[in-house]
């Protein structure tokens, strides 16, 4: 198929199912949710086909540009490649599950499945554009329908978790809007101006932005993308709305929304500013390494399970940003030192990237599955499911264990590559992010035997768990496969995207190198 | 030159040149003698108001259609002094025109949906609408510091009325009476302004006041400290002053949330906007032409700067002084009051960069300056009278306009409650909506003025942070019809989707969408109009 | 050729299991409780397994022209004399045999070019390699391991990085591979009896309680159980098999969580969910330290592999991890003279172009240590051994096969497999946690009255011997001891298993006694496991032949021998061979008492004796079949075929010994001590059986058993309730102290040093959560609450009254020209 | 002669001070009304001394014509304004004009 309308199907596909929509009947809700999940499966198996179609070699593939808003050289620009095609067939997917997932959404149903098509083609949209000024656009779109979703159909907290999500976005999007326009000027307001790749470019030739300015606008990307990834500080976000949303809306966040804070910086902020990533590659490992710590500590202390799934999130999307960060150069020559690591590590976060979304998708779904039928989170009133649920409750430690990285799931390559890399950028941080594998399983087992193992269920309403049906198995055994098939063939995804991230990568490092070269001529011209 | 000479060429330049370009104000003018007539021959129940009020609308908006698409299609801008260069004809004031004329009509739909005045004021009513709306017309078109000042007045008398047109309510007429008062005093301060700048400058025309600003600096130091720089600023900031009270700017802005309170919310919507435009027409052409006088860079450089400051001020207080507002109009009496803040932010990037003697030729970078404050203000007319209208439409059945009558409002009118959410959301800036586009186009230009004068940086960390700062209460009132439960003793509000109103809302919410989707158009045309206006100086 | 069938027979053992996992799982779900089809699959499974290792082991001796054993049968007494280690000494078969070999390694490699099918075209890279150090091979070649690896499938490659996952075959690999499957084979018949009363619809767990009481009522879940079985005999021999520490990591994972799903067997019991996190927890701490070891190794040998990577052609295109230390003529590493750093290099090699051409020393103790740390924590060694005792909570077959014959064993055999990459300061460490943990085990078990945990412990203290033997130099002893101790071990596990049954789950020896009547198969073949690990053997016999000892005697002999031999070379470290001594001792005593009070002397609970019956066939025959094993696997000894292959293809420089700050003493060194510290290995055996026979034996049991067993003592003990008093208040009190002390320490220190771990865990990490809830989250909040009322209180400037709005036009311009003035004055 | 300028603009200074000290300080509605024209005024003697002593000539007396005309408009609608204030309010102390506020 012709990529422009692949991609652009891609996108829209959803947002037309949203539309019509509204040619049902109210009250045939049956009919909605079918129609809901035939549309998300047909973008999923879009997505596929362009998997299909796309060919490693090639680099990217590039859709036909279309006008926007020429008179500031904005532009309809979508792509892919090896980067976010992994990520446009996990949307896909994890939406078609969570939309499997949404049977137990009764409320206001029709606005609802809207809102969750909405939100697939933001998503969607955002890991397709290759316009900067488009990229935000769907950045923010994503915005309104997350808001309602978790706003209405949550928890009781749900409006405070809602608004506390959006808020924190939204600032994290403003600063991303400031750096936007610093490139747009710097970059001269040319055709080119929003275009990524070609912004790439001139940063890989050195010839888009001073050294200085490198640095403050890869902080403001930085921070705008450490909201979404979440990183520590700015991730108390996540453990609420995690909490509060409903169960395919955890799916959704956990599966996906993360993944754009990874995205935008491998696809924008590390290409653009090759220097400035350079600069804070320290201060990245760092802060990855301690959300690793952090989130762990954090979730061996909670009572609530979902608040242990969310917290585990902020724990591994740490090795993330870990394996992206470890970037280490010579000093004075700036040539890049460890590059075959560096790859490595960006490699293991983008499969990390991958592997978190099977896992903590299916982790989240596992919670809900229980949730809706005792009503309940303690972690400490629950027990016994395994012989009460025994396939579920099989699944689900098969989940929990492909969190817990566990060799021959998904979990462990991401989390493996990403830390044995690390120690050619610091031994110190590397033995930290490693010491995460204790403390990982150590909240993991434990919630495990709190609530599948034991001799009986110890919380409220009993009598209403009953084996988990079809399609809640269907949906756990998909994600149960996947997990398996990464963790024992990673090299599916790994050769897609790697040469898109050598190509990254090489650019990004060409770029610091020219970077250095300047700052040597100036400090040289200065002293003369 | 003979008395009957110079009476002849008057005429002439009047009837020939000058009455075929004021068509649309004509078409104001003879709705309004129109409506009037037909009441005094009692013949308004063959012919309500209302629909003269359409039609003459409709008329004007019809004759600006036809400006807009004779000067526009011309490869260079072109620019004619009417009436002996009071006034002055060109794109930009093609926009504004179009602009208002669009949104009388509007108006004028949304009053006769609402039915704001009964039939028997329905005459006396629209004469104020059309007059003041005229007024912001000649505000968007003149070119003397007289019209400047007769412009304000004569729109701002007939607002002074619409304000307190609810009779026997107190508070309508409390509004309208801190309207009046203010805006009397506001004039006054003005006029001594007009008076010390006129009187320093040696003219009143507009187009000479860069000249004689040049010359004057010349005479002097150049600076502040010269008296004559030192008393043309003080009567500059006067004039600001007004004019920062048509745009209820900080700390010119007290009038705003007690009259717009006090208004209906038609009126309050109408005021928000149209008087809004009007000043901003106003303050792009004292701010144009002032630029490029040479010898007063530093004043015109303090003035943007100023503007700025104003500009910081306007949209923290707004934003923040709106959160914990329970009347949904005094709410967005506060919102009106940090837009104008945000669009104050263009102006003065725009100034900024004017002054600017090391950057080479701006106007490009000025022009798109201009284009992001039309285009704001264009979207701006749709979300925030789209917001508006919903106030009036709950009113109409629930006889009240505060946060308490729209909660859970979703159950009952959802259409409402969508047309609201797009309108909120535009308002906060986020895409797709238009208030997007519009925003980003400020911020841009902000950004771009920052080579110019590093302090546009602050600016715009202020526009940023306020962004963040103006999403609690919207959502807060979005919140209260979205998420939570109508009270079981509240009244009904059964609008229906097919139905007029629902037709009306959704139409504005339909182009605060296309606006933020398809900006192209309508970013053209900013821009063209803009950059006539630059070109001309 | 040879190469390709040892893959393909190794990968079908391996591959077995897993696809008998998937089909037991699923079949057993949704089949019905009482079938048995699951366990036979699961048997099936396995046995292939072992018929296709067995076959490996016969086509690689063919192969190799049984190089191996025949030459330590011809030279085992020239080994005496020998200097020079088999410098120009070989005689003609060897060449005969090496020819063969490096034929059948050239043949391989072209075959494989022929045969590159299957996997992804230039991806399929085989290695034919020789596994030694580099410099040893040159004089050596007639000891020049014949290893078979090759790669399986790539997982990932990043420029020069290339991870894969591989197979390394050599006689280690193989015999580890048949030791593994006969044992699993053995064991997995036998729980086909043990666990049938889960072959039901409603099982009754008694140790399981609901709050109102009453026991857990369940469906029965024997498919489960031989299908965790399968499962981890999967992950087991996957871990043999492997052919980069990487893939070790993998499979040490998996059979990790295969422990932790066994232990955790019965999921309704508490005390077993939380053996299993406790044991999973611990390794992972183990782990931990394993996978600083591999960020290392990865760093700066940029590959993981153990053995070289050749092209299609056969050629040598990048070193192996064992190719890339180079050790000097003595078998020190050698050190760079410029920077003082290990070199890293391959003379025959080209190194992965990612390796740096040296790595500090400090580095690969640290590398080297790291591994070991895995290997503490997976074979129980000291100070992260607490976790094996608890895991006795799983069935008793699990206990057999994961916690004492395999899984346990494998930190022992990666330990010997990784051996080359270890400094002497890591061998130190290595021998010196060994004897820690020996002695401390062995303690331990001679207070404990749960037959499970006796064995338990002693199955840490003879894995600390391993390591002891491993830290000590002593490659082949140390390897040699796992091998036997499998037999023995499980053939104890299943014995006490066969008890449990029969006792109806009773695991209290006080309880039991005089059990031989009742269930005489087991006892005997009980026996002959206690005197297996004792290191019996009769005294007259042991220069002349070694028919008449049974397996342990000779494998701890070995070990024991060895530790003399370096405690020779090094005196400082003479504890290194006192202590094991005298745990010999210690640990004939306690397996003796075990097997007096089970099966000797009167019924000590006569309910438990009624009902207590001899097992079926089903579990006595494994039993049966192990106990020949158990007894007969070591013939010969260090001549004896089984420690030819096992040493086969030991690293060349390990029978040299290394003389340096420490010195390892090489083969002939430990020749020359073996007869000594066999001898005082035995005599402490000895005494040690008597100790326990006086006391246990001669007390309760009636002298006429005890007569005809040890006659000649007999006379001596004959007023044994004085003896026992007398024993002890000098013997057993000191002993009980010693071991409560042990216990208590490994109970209070060690255990208190983990729960304190724990606690501080939970203490920061609910420090964590809080730190969280108030200061990240509560510093926003702050923001938005200051914000809210920044807000609020800014509506009170609109005070509403007129004049006062008034009045600010006229200040606003005031305050703005005053503004404009200061910022610009001039 | 510039004397006399600043002679008249001063007394416009006066007036508009005492303009904007009216509308600050009275209670009474009217009273503030009177500011405003006061302040108006002062603005219109500045007018006339310009067209007197500047080059705004002429301009400046249409202009102050023109201020005197709007300034009648405007203080008609004030007082319209400020009766229907009295209807509803029974006052016009602008002091009660607080119930608009916050």
């Amino acid at each position: 198929m012709n990529p422009f309308l692949l991609l652009s199907l891609l996108i829209f596909l959803p947002l037309i199912g949203a539309l019509l929509l509204l040619i049902f009947d109210e009250k045939n809700t049956e009919a909605m949710r079918f129609w809901s999940l035939g549309v998300t499966l047909v973008t999923f198996i879009m997505s596929v086909v362009l998997w299909g179609q796309y060919d490693p070699a090639q680099g990217m593939l590039l859709a036909d540009v279309a006008d926007w808003v020429p008179s500031w050289n904005v532009y309809y620009r979508l792509g892919v490649d090896g980067i976010s095609l992994p990520l446009v067939v996990l949307t896909g997917l994890v939406s078609s599950l969570a939309m499997a997932a949404s049977w137990s959404i009764t409320k206001h149903v029709r606005g609802y499945l809207i809102l969750f098509l909405m939100l697939e083609a933001g998503m969607m949209g955002v890991f397709l554009s290759l316009d900067f000024f488009l990229f935000y656009v769907f950045w923010e779109v994503m915005l309104l329908p997350m808001y309602f979703l978790i706003g209405v159909w949550g928890g009781p907290r749900r409006e405070y978790a809602a608004i506390k999500f959006f808020l924190y976005t939204l600032a994290g999007s403003v600063l991303m809007l400031i750096a936007m326009l610093m490139f747009y000027f710097v970059s001269g307001g040319t055709e080119d101006s929003f275009n990524l790749v070609a912004l790439a470019q001139r940063a890989s030739e050195g010839t888009l932005m001073s050294p200085s300015m490198q640095i403050t606008a890869f902080i403001l990307l930085f921070i705008g993308f450490a909201i979404k990834l979440p990183a520590f500080p700015v991730h108390t976000w996540l453990p609420d709305a995690h909490v509060e949303a409903p169960t395919p809306i955890s799916m959704i966040l956990a599966g996906v929304l993360l993944k754009m804070g990874g995205y935008g910086i491998i696809r924008i902020a590390f290409p653009l500013c090759p220097y400035g990533a350079q600069y804070c590659a320290w201060a990245m490992v760092a802060i990855g390494v301690f959300s690793i710590i952090y989130g762990a500590f954090a979730a061996l202390a909670q009572t609530d399970f979902k608040r242990l799934v969310a917290y585990s999130s902020v724990s591994h999307m740490g090795y993330v940003l870990l394996g992206l960060a470890i970037w280490k150069i010579n000093e004075t020559t700036g040539e890049t030192l460890n590059s075959d690591y560096w790859q490595m590590g960006l490699n293991g976060a983008m499969f990390q990237m991958i592997a978190h979304g099977v896992s903590s998708t299916g982790m989240f779904f596992m919670v809900g599955v229980i949730y809706d039928r005792v009503h309940h989170r303690d972690l400490n009133k629950f027990g016994g499911l395994m012989g009460l649920m025994p396939l579920y409750s099989g699944m689900a430690a098969g989940l929990f264990f492909a969190g817990l990285g566990l060799p021959g799931l998904c979990g462990f390559i991401g989390e493996v590559f990403v830390v044995i890399s690390t120690w050619s950028f610091s031994p110190p941080l590397a033995i930290l992010a490693a010491s995460g594998v204790i403390l990982t399983a150590g909240y993991i087992l434990w919630a495990l035997q709190r609530v599948y193992l034991g001799a009986e269920y110890r919380g409220p309403h009993a009598e209403d768990i009953t084996p988990s049906n079809g399609r809640e198995n269907a949906v756990a055994a998909i994600l149960m496969v996947l997990a398996v098939v990464l963790g024992v063939y990673p090299a599916v995804l790994f050769d897609v995207m790697e040469p898109s991230i050598r190509a990254m990568a090489e650019a990004s490092a060409e770029g610091c190198q020219n970077a250095i070269f300047q700052l040597d001529q100036l400090q040289a011209s200065i002293q003369r | 030159m003979l008395f009957s000479q110079l009476i002849t060429k008057l005429i002439q330049d009047t009837t020939e040149k000058s009455l075929p370009l004021f068509g649309v104000e004509l078409c104001l003018c003879v709705t309004i003698v129109l409506m009037l007539l037909v009441r005094l021959f009692s013949a308004d129940r063959v012919l309500p108001a209302c629909i003269t009020a359409v039609v003459g609308a409709a008329a004007a908006l019809t004759c600006s259609w036809l400006q807009y698409r004779e000067l526009f299609a011309q490869s260079a801008p072109v620019s004619t002094e009417l009436f002996t260069g009071l006034l002055i004809h060109d794109n930009f004031t093609v926009y504004f025109r179009a602009f208002l004329s669009l949104f009388l009509l509007l108006t004028v739909a949304l009053t006769s949906l609402t039915g704001i005045p009964d039939e028997e004021d329905g005459p006396d009513f629209y004469s104020l609408l059309f007059g003041a709306t005229l007024g912001m017309m000649l505000m968007a078109s003149s070119n003397s510091l007289l019209m400047l000042f007769i412009a304000v007045e004569m729109a701002s008398v007939p607002s002074y009325a619409m304000v307190g047109f609810l009779k026997g309510q107190k508070s309508a007429s409390e509004g309208a009476l801190k309207y009046v008062v203010y805006g009397a005093g506001a004039a006054g301060v003005m006029l001594y302004g007009i008076s010390l700048v006129a009187g320093t400058l040696g003219t009143a025309d507009m187009s000479l006041l860069s000249e004689r600003l040049a010359a004057v600096a010349a005479d002097g130091s150049g600076g502040l400290g010269d008296p004559e720089l030192r008393t043309f600023a003080l009567g500059l900031l006067m004039i600001l002053a007004g004019l920062a009270f048509k745009l209820s700017l900080v700390p010119f802005h007290f009038w705003c949330p007690d009259a717009f309170e006090g208004a209906s919310a038609e009126v309050a919507g109408f005021l928000s906007i149209a008087s809004k435009a009007g000043a901003f027409a106003l303050l792009v052409r004292l701010c144009i032409s002032m630029a490029g006088a040479e010898g007063a860079e530093t004043l015109l450089t303090a003035f943007g700067v100023g503007l700025g400051v104003i500009s910081i001020i306007t949209m923290t207080l707004g934003n923040l002084a709106a959160y914990g507002q329970d009347n949904l109009k005094r709410l967005l009496a506060y919102s009106t009051i940090a837009h104008a803040g945000y669009m104050v932010m263009a102006v003065s990037a725009m100034v900024v960069m004017l002054s600017d003697t090391a950057a080479g030729d701006v106007s490009r970078s000025v022009a798109s300056a201009m284009e992001g404050l039309l285009y704001y203000l264009f979207v701006y007319l749709f979300m925030n009278l789209g917001a508006f209208a919903v106030i009036a439409l709950v009113r109409n059945h629930t006889y009240g306009e505060t946060i308490g009558d729209v909660r859970g409002l979703i159950s009952q009118a959802p259409v409402l409650c969508v047309v609201m959410l797009v309108c909120f959301f535009s308002l906060v800036g986020l895409p797709p909506f238009g208030g997007f586009v519009g925003k980003f186009f400020i911020f841009a230009a902000v950004f771009n003025a920052g080579s110019s004068h590093s302090f546009m940086y602050v600016l715009l960390a202020f526009g940023c942070l306020n962004t963040v700062f103006s999403l609690f209460y919207y959502i807060r009132v979005l919140k209260t019809m979205f998420l939570e439960t109508r009270d079981e003793d509240a009244r009904p509000v059964p609008v229906q989707f097919a139905s007029w109103e629902s037709a009306f809302v959704l139409t504005l919410a339909g182009f605060v969408i296309l606006l933020g989707v398809a900006p192209y158009v309508m970013s053209t045309t900013a821009n063209s109009a803009a950059q006539a206006l630059v070109m001309l100086q | 050729m040879t190469g390709e069938t040892l893959r393909n027979l190794l990968m079908t053992a391996w591959l077995l299991p897993l696809l008998g996992f998937a089909i037991e799982i699923f079949g057993g779900f949704w089949g019905s409780r009482k079938s048995r089809v699951a366990a036979w699959l699961a048997v099936a499974c396995i046995a292939t397994g072992f018929l296709c290792s067995a076959s490996a082991l016969v086509v690689w001796g063919n192969a190799t022209g049984w190089r191996v054993i025949a030459h330590d049968e011809h030279h085992g007494d020239e080994h005496h004399g020998d200097e020079h280690h088999g410098d120009e000494h070989h005689g003609d078969e060897h060449h005969a045999a090496d020819s063969d070999a490096h034929a059948a390694v050239n043949m391989k490699s072209r075959n494989d070019q022929a045969t590159t099918i299957g996997m992804e075209p230039g991806n399929w890279v085989t290695t034919s390699v020789s596994a030694d150090g580099n410099v040893a091979d040159a004089d050596h070649s007639h000891d020049a391991p014949t290893v078979y690896s090759g790669t399986l499938y790539r997982l990932a490659t990043f420029g020069g990085l290339e991870l894969t996952l591989d197979y390394y075959i050599d006689s280690l690999t193989l015999v580890m591979f048949t030791m593994v499957t006969f044992i699993a084979t053995c064991i997995h018949l036998f729980a086909i009896g043990y666990m049938s009363d889960e072959l039901t619809d409603e099982y009754v767990d008694h140790f399981a309680h609901l709050s109102d009481g009453h026991h857990v009522h369940r469906p029965g879940r024997f498919y489960r159980f031989f299908a965790f079985l399968s499962l981890f005999c999967f992950s087991m021999l996957g871990l043999v098999l492997a052919g980069n520490i990487f893939q070790v990591f993998i499979f040490w994972e998996l059979v990790g969580i295969c422990s932790f799903l066994l232990i955790g067997f019965y999921t309704e019991r508490k005390s077993a969910s939380d053996a299993a996190n406790k044991a999973f927890i611990m390794n992972r701490v183990g782990d931990f330290g394993f996978l600083i070891g591999l960020m290392v190794l990865w760093t700066f040998f940029g590959t993981f592999k153990f053995g070289e990577t050749t092209d299609l052609s056969g050629h040598v295109v990048e070193a192996g991890l064992f190719q890339m230390l180079p050790r000097s003529e003595g078998g020190d590493i050698l050190l760079d003279e410029v920077s003082g750093e290990v070199l890293i290099g391959s003379m025959t090699a080209p190194n992965p172009e990612n390796s740096s051409r040296t790595i500090p020393y400090s580095l690969l103790i640290v590398a080297g240590l790291g591994v070991f740390a895995g290997c503490i924590g997976k074979s129980a060694q000291f100070p992260l051994q607490t976790w094996l005792p608890d895991a006795m909570e799983g069935p008793t077959p699990v206990s057999a096969l994961v916690h004492s014959a395999t899984m346990v064993a494998a930190g022992v055999y990666l330990t010997g497999r990784f051996y080359p990459m270890f400094t002497q300061e890591v061998l130190l460490t290595i021998a010196y946690v060994g004897c820690i943990t020996l002695f401390v085990a062995a303690t331990i078990a001679v207070v404990a009255t749960d037959i499970k945990k006796v064995l338990a412990y002693s199955t840490i203290s003879q894995l600390g011997y391993m390591m002891l033997g491993l830290g000590v130099f002593g490659w082949g002893a140390g390897l040699f001891h796992l091998v036997t101790h499998a037999f023995f071990k499980s053939l104890m596990f299943l014995c006490s298993g066969s008890v449990i049954h029969g006792c109806h789950h009773e695991q209290e020896m006080p309880k039991m006694g005089g059990l031989r009547h009742k269930m005489p198969i087991t006892a005997w073949t009980m026996l002959v496991g206690v005197v297996a690990i004792s290191g019996l053997a009769i005294p007259g016999l042991v220069g002349l032949s070694s028919f008449f000892a049974f397996s342990g005697f000779h494998s701890k002999d070995a070990v024991v021998a060895t530790a003399l031999a370096f405690v020779e070379a090094n005196p400082a470290h003479f504890l290194l061979f006192i202590v094991p001594l005298i745990t010999a001792g210690i640990t004939a005593f306690y397996m003796f008492r075990l097997w007096f009070y089970t099966f000797a002397g009167s019924p000590r609970d006569q309910h438990v004796y009624d009902h207590c019956h001899e097992s079926p066939a089903i579990m006595t025959l494994p039993l049966l079949a192990l106990s020949i094993f158990a007894a007969y696997c070591a013939w010969g000894g260090e001549q004896g075929p089984l420690y030819g292959l096992i040493t086969g293809d030991q690293p060349a420089y390990i029978a040299h010994g290394i003389a340096g700050s420490v010195t390892l003493p090489g083969h002939d060194a430990v020749h020359e001590v073996h007869g000594t510290a066999g001898i005082l290995a035995m005599l402490a055996a000895f005494s040690g059986t008597l100790v326990a026979w006086v006391l246990y034996g001669a007390g309760w049991i009636n002298p006429g058993e005890i007569q005809k067993q040890l006659s000649g003592v007999h006379g001596f003990l004959i007023n044994k309730w004085h003896f026992d008093e007398l024993y002890d208040s000098v013997f057993m009190r000191p002993m009980h102290i010693v071991g409560k002390f042990c216990a208590w320490f490994d109970r209070t220190i060690f255990d208190g040093i983990l729960h304190g771990a724990a606690k501080v865990t939970v203490v920061v990490s609910r420090w964590d959560r809080l730190f969280d809830e108030t200061v990240v989250d509560g510093f926003v909040n702050v923001i938005g609450r200051a914000t809210h009322s920044a807000g609020l209180s800014l509506k009170t400037i609109q005070t509403g009254n007129l004049r006062q709005y008034v009045m600010f036009i006229v200040a606003g311009v005031v305050a703005l020209f005053a503004v404009v003035l200061t910022t610009f004055p001039g | 002669m510039i004397a006399g300028l600043q002679a008249y603009l001063l007394v416009g200074a006066v007036l508009f001070v005492c303009g904007v000290i009216c509308m600050a300080t009275k209670r009474n509605g009217i009273g503030v009304l009177m500011g405003v024209e006061l302040v108006l005024n002062g603005a219109n003697v500045n007018f006339i001394a310009f067209s007197k002593y500047t080059a705004l000539g002429l301009d400046a007396q249409i202009f102050a014509l023109f201020v005197i005309v709007l300034a009648a408009a405007e203080a008609a609608v004030a007082l319209a304004i400020a009766l229907n204030f009295y209807n509803n309010h029974l006052t016009i102390d602008v002091d009660k004009a607080n119930r608009l506020k916050g």
